[in-house]
């Protein structure tokens, strides 16, 4: 099986594994006992790696400090694969695709048209779980990047369910023949391939285009989903436009919304708390001040004593007047002030989110970019058949009235 | 025939009915299904044809085919005072290919009406001048229910079209609404007079739908098909995973997940194909609830080979081998022989209570790990699921559901300390559909809320503590 | 000022007033000393209300029972006024009303033209908040119905900030001159109105046609802010294609997305409880069986004295065989089975969310029905003028630098 | 000139870059603003045309008129080190249609090119066959960075259209490229080089703008536009009510709330119209934090007049008007006459804390009830609100933003349990914008997350209990 099929329970030599270094940054390897796997924190040999269970945490000391460093190694699965791609390359998320395939009752007896194969992401999903899938790629460096990859990752040749064809489907249809550039390894007598595809699905600019070609590659006698991917509204205009003239029914549009949500705390700061807190901070003002006032009136005792003048004013009154330089003597015997004792928010200080010294309230807070779209996704389902084999039928009744009732509860 | 394509004897299916309301049937040979004020069938009619196929009841009923099948809503009223539905002929309708499945309110399931949808354009604000804004149905409509419920009877034998057109001719002001209010207006009075159904293939969306539909929202814990889907790929759900689930929707999740890994299987399937899967549920009552299987058109056997279930209690507090062993004596052949009936048939269910402990104890052996963790239960997530984490191998999915996102973020900060989870993370996944009409296209302007959350984790093994000490390799 | 514009304390004879019965169910009443309010729990006097403060709760006793029923009554405001419509009507809901306010910084320096006015609802918001609202409707019975209530409100005879005009601004355009059907009174030598709008709303099905009329009645020396609101996204197209030919620039459209939470609780059921709720249950039984065993025995022994015949096979395994009839002795000495006693979860009974019996989790659940679309909004902005008064210009320069420094910091 | 429609001297006005970014300038008289790359005008250029007009710098200069303006970016290096940017004149541009505000990545901005966004069809997928999947622009372009900033300098006299005409020329696949991606790849350049820039007049949207651009998020509590816009509707804020108010977003609330209830106020209006309305800004800490207020247009005068503060302290614990009394003694002309300047100083202060302590007496007072309680906080609201609901007069409007559902899901089930507050309603609120280019139109495919989440409920006055025994009316 391949890597992506077999749940495998030990590390191997030779297997694909996904290193999780963070959310951001997962790297597929070849675990190779003579190879490392750098990092910016240190370099893990693979050989740490071989014969653990997969999932495991895989520790070294970094270079030059007396910390560790951690990553785990993973079993690849197609959303794991998914998460590891580069954002910047056009990949159908999670969200969508497992919407897709539930949609298009995707299982053992799906055989799937997708085209194009693009970033081959979605391919691995399909193929995890259908019949066949017969993938379809325009571009001549994509579709060689992609063949390549499924076949190392075993979905070509270990597993046989996926076939991937260089094609402009657009103008040439979905029949694989003989002398084609695919993956399909052709028998002596076959001339081309059968597809009987039951789920359709297209990720193109002109989806539009490719449509008149499916009814020769669809199977006959049942019910065919397709689900058309893209993103602007206009192409979703055109696409049922082309559903309805091909024969195409129940035509549905919709548009998956996911949100990812990071879990936090709030510190719990209580209106009581803050009272408190500005009560002690006033109380050592006022401290302060009768400390000052005090002071004050010393000094001016001491000037007093100096100086015959009398002051006019009540002293009561101007006593804040602090702002005014005093006397150099009364500078100096001026206390340290205490700072104010009660702070229950920490403020001042940075304070780790969580810390246990203070009370957190559990909040959730969604993602600060979030993918607010993806493409439009228009699904529309045909059947070719509309008669019945009455010879069968008769068969098929006789048979089952004859048996005693196969009925199973 | 292909029971996974064709419409088959003995399936189960589901049926669309004009309303739009659905309904589970199972189709025995030579039997008729009632649906209601839509009329009724015979079965045979149907079988053979693709499923998804659509059908129209026609009364045109040549001599010796007359009949009358019982309408399940008047169960309950004495036998003679039961209404009977007259039996129609089930015709196949070859699709024409203006229907798009939904539109607000089902409001626009127009077909034979195409015509008139064609011809709508934008209306200015014109056409709507002589409206009369509080014009309601029911005051500007000439017939009487009780004129239409006669006409219903009296053109019984023609098609819905005809009752339609009836309908128009007797509304005063149809040609004061604008086209767009036309159409609208037709489609409401379509699914009334209708006589159409769709014969769908049992799937879990349609299953789903159908439980929605009934008012079941509650029951499957507010689920949507898109979380399930989110569920199903996050989850890593393949044909060869043994999965441990905890299933409160009474059967609706394992029945998805057994769509995904094993798809239709037929009786050939069965002897041919080498199904590995294997679902192992977790309840919390004495019994399992996996009522919503009885739908389902796996066969008993299938069911049992793949599906097994096991108490919370026997789970976490196993019975010893030595224990079952000593509560049980094998009886020999000849003891056996030696038995009165009985007897016999005691100890035949002492035997069957004696291999589910056996199996009891095989699932909770120490080193028996599963490929996969699928949790949607009520019970308080932060105890759950570190207890039942040890027995998930490393590098496979922990993936839970709840209504109410409050309760996954508890759990993904429990996770989110202990090292045996990597990254868990919250998510939630809504589906948005169009009224998907040409000219017309905006999302629905209502649709049910909620749908539930997802809390997806890894299961992995943390490194050993590191050694104070540590010796530089040389 | 009108019934929406003064904060009023009290419940006076002749207010508006609406009359809070649920969420779902808020009616408009004229306070009258003489009238009742009637529900379907009873009658409420109006003289029960009037002098009490805004906000009061009025109780009755209910018709025939002992039980009290109440409402609170509520000064209307524009939020209260649009809950308390029906729901068939066509309404702006506050998420879109208080953003496109917001967008089009809607103040006391806003004139904005409204068309159509619909059922009024966000016509209050708007007179609420600006200078002048020029609302129009091309619907005669809509028109007097909405003036109707403007005067009932306020809103044109007090406020004196609303003029309504009965007209169809795509074939008419905005000026509104004297003999129009118009809520506005002119004066003697007044021939038209001078709208000098810096903001439009327009919820029209075609506002590509009520665009090009737009020109003549906008203010001429600022920047002027445009909503457009439509359902479906071809007209959003439509009315790009427009604004950009008419000469609007900053186009965007949005969507608003909103939704209620509902406040609930959700049992907390530890794992530890369902446990030990199936240990209690299991021993139950074991008892059960036990005590089953006993009378069995028993009841064999019983036979036995009276039955020479031995039982062939060992008791022990065949004790629990209890469905067999046993003697009548046996069944009447049977004792009633104590029902399990532990039930942490309450099942079996019907428990109230938030029963202090049992614990709870808060959780917010989303309303059952979501309004998951209500229109698109397409904004845009025009400036009319494109030169300076350089006279002015000059004037207030000198003006300005010969000011000691009007800088404010 | 009407300040609140055309740019005006010693007003706060909002520069909108080519990046896209704003900047905040106030229009001093005779000076020089600069814009760092992209130039540097002379504000008296921009005085006198309407509020969002757009400009271009342009270097043709004239005698005399050369100047050059200090880059604030420059100012932490020593003075002879600073680069110096070049004023230019700022020349009104004519807008053309095809401007729209938003698009992905911003590379939607564009004007001048509209003739090959006129062009732009559906590209299908031929069109894409032959490019180069893996060229990024710095591989296929000829020029590098150093000579475009050379060309830059030399042709700084010339229009940025130019510039990039230059550019296209020397770009080696540009024709090789799709029409979209030839007009993403004209606006990434031209948002480089161009020199135009716009003058917003200042509001809030774009001061909160300006500050998510800036990085502020969490300092504004991460409000959202269409949040805020919820809290002023809900509200019901207006021109004549007062309202109490806690703002920890710096004053960005407080600054909506005066726009939505005085509007832009000139200084003629302040003596001639009569605003009535007051916040009342109760704050944690010592001194009230309304800092994002030096940016609004209001006078120091008119901000002191309609916004009052006052701590949590003083607004729960206030002085008696006996304790004020008795710590101050007023002094009558006389005893003024005879102080010195130190002192006639100190008695200033004095008499101005005594007004404060006053203020506090009359805000507290206990007949005074509020018109609405807006609060942006994050103290614990469950405790907060009980607590000031009672100063809040029945009918009126509360309501709390929080950043976390979860805070105010805690404050609902609080409230709900209290018959003082009705019908308390959490609710959130998104703005989606679109990128809205006919025939490209979807929803951007990034955003922000975030927004906050509200709480609304209105305070009522429960009836008082019902007496057990209650005398029938005759």
């Amino acid at each position: 099986m391949s890597y992506f099929g077999e749940f495998k329970d030990l590390i191997q030599e030779g297997d694909l594994a996904l290193v999780w270094i963070s959310r951001d940054n997962i790297k597929p390897i070849t675990v190779d006992s003579k190879e490392f796997f750098n990092t910016r924190y240190g370099s893990f040999p693979h050989r740490d790696m071989i014969g653990k269970p997969y999932g495991s945490q895989i520790a070294i000391r970094t270079k030059g400090s007396n910390k560790f460093a951690f990553i785990h190694v993973l079993q690849p699965t197609p959303e794991l694969w998914t998460l590891s791609l580069p954002h910047r390359t056009q990949i159908v998320y999670t969200p969508d695709s497992s919407y897709i395939m539930e949609r298009l009752n995707c299982g053992p007896n799906s055989n799937v048209i997708e085209a194009g194969t693009g970033s081959g992401s979605f391919s691995h999903a399909f193929a995890r779980n259908v019949k066949h899938l017969y993938s379809f790629e325009f571009h001549e460096a994509r579709y060689n990047q992609a063949k390549e990859e499924f076949e190392k990752h075993g979905l070509i040749n270990i597993e046989n369910n996926v076939t991937i064809t260089h094609r402009d489907v657009c103008e040439s249809g979905f029949t694989i023949k003989k002398g084609d550039v695919t993956s399909n390894q052709f028998k002596d007598d076959e001339e081309y391939v059968n597809l009987e595809a039951n789920a359709i699905f297209l990720d193109l600019p002109a989806p539009w285009e490719a449509l008149p070609h499916l009814d020769t590659v669809i199977s006959k006698d049942e019910s065919v989903g397709l689900c058309c991917f893209s993103p602007c509204i206009e192409q979703v205009d055109k696409t049922i436009e082309a559903m309805e003239k091909n024969g195409w029914i129940n035509i549905q549009m919709v548009e998956i919304q996911s949100k990812q949500y990071e879990s936090r705390r709030q510190m719990i700061r209580t209106l009581d708390d803050a009272l408190e807190r500005l009560r002690d901070i006033k109380s050592h003002k006022l401290e302060g001040v009768a400390r000052r006032k005090r002071e004050f009136e010393n000094m001016i005792n001491e000037e007093k004593k100096l100086d015959t003048n009398a002051n006019k004013i009540d002293k009561k009154d101007i006593s804040t007047q602090t702002e005014k330089p005093t006397s150099k003597k009364a500078q100096n015997n001026r206390p340290i002030i205490a700072k104010t004792k009660f702070n229950p928010f920490g403020k001042g200080s940075r304070v780790r989110e969580g810390d246990t010294n203070f009370q957190w309230k559990q909040v959730s807070k969604v993602e600060t970019e979030i993918k607010s779209h993806t493409s439009y996704l228009t699904f529309a389902f045909k059947t070719i058949t509309n008669t019945r084999d009455e010879e069968l039928f008769q068969k098929e009744l006789e048979f089952t009235t004859s048996k005693p009732s196969s009925h199973k509860k | 025939m292909d029971s996974s394509k064709v419409i088959s004897f003995n399936q189960h299916v589901v049926l669309e009915l004009p309303s739009g309301n659905l309904k589970i049937a199972e189709l025995r040979p030579n039997n008729s299904i009632s649906l209601g004020k839509f009329g009724a069938f015979y079965i045979n009619d149907i079988i053979g044809y693709p499923l998804g196929s659509r059908f129209e009841i026609n009364y045109e009923v040549k001599e010796g085919e007359e009949g009358f099948a019982e309408d399940s809503k008047e169960k309950k009223k004495p036998k003679h005072m039961q209404k009977k539905i007259p039996i129609g002929k089930a015709k196949l309708m070859i699709e024409t290919p203006a229907i798009n499945e939904t539109s607000d309110d089902n409001e626009d399931r127009s077909d034979s009406i195409g015509t008139i949808a064609d011809e709508l354009e934008y209306e200015n604000s014109l056409n709507n001048k002589n409206l009369n804004i509080k014009g309601n149905p029911s005051e500007i409509q000439e017939l009487s229910m009780a004129e239409i419920e006669e006409m219903k009877k009296q053109y019984a034998n023609t098609n819905s079209q005809d009752i339609i057109n009836k309908i128009i001719q007797s509304h005063k002001e149809f040609n004061l609404k604008t086209k767009y209010s036309q159409l609208k207006y037709l489609n409401r009075k379509k699914s009334k007079f209708s006589k159409e159904f769709i014969v769908h293939k049992m799937t879990g969306r349609l299953l789903l739908n159908y439980l929605i539909d009934k008012g079941d929202i509650q029951r499957i814990m507010d689920m949507s098909e898109e979380s399930i889907g989110m569920i199903l790929n996050y989850g890593n759900v393949k044909s060869n995973g043994k999965y441990l689930v905890i299933d409160e929707t009474g059967g609706l999740l394992v029945y998805f997940m057994m769509e995904r890994m094993f798809g239709h299987v037929t009786e050939n399937d069965m002897e041919n194909k080498k199904f590995e899967g294997e679902i192992i549920v977790i309840h919390e009552n004495e019994h399992v609830n996996l009522d919503l299987l009885k739908f389902s058109n796996y066969s008993e056997k299938f069911i049992k080979k793949h599906i097994k279930s096991i108490s919370i209690l026997d789970f976490f507090e196993p019975p010893t081998e030595e224990e079952i062993n000593n509560g049980f004596t094998k009886l020999t052949r000849e003891e056996l022989s030696k038995l009165s009936n009985g007897e016999r048939n005691v100890y035949q269910r002492r035997i069957k209570g004696y291999y589910k402990q056996c199996q009891i104890v095989e699932l909770t052996k120490n080193d028996r790990k599963y490929d996969g963790l699928i949790v949607a239960s009520t019970l308080q997530l932060t105890q759950l699921i570190p207890r039942l984490g040890p027995k998930i191998h490393g590098s496979r999915s922990i993936i839970c559901y709840s209504q109410f996102k409050e309760i996954l973020l508890e759990l993904s900060h429990e996770l989110y300390s202990d090292l045996n989870y990597l990254a868990p993370t919250l998510m939630e996944t809504r589906c948005r559909p169009y009224q998907s009409v040409r000219g017309k296209l905006h999302p629905l302007m209502t649709m049910r809320g909620g749908g539930g959350y997802l809390m997806w984790s890894l299961k992995v093994e943390p490194a050993p503590p590191i050694p104070s000490i540590e010796i530089e390799p040389k």
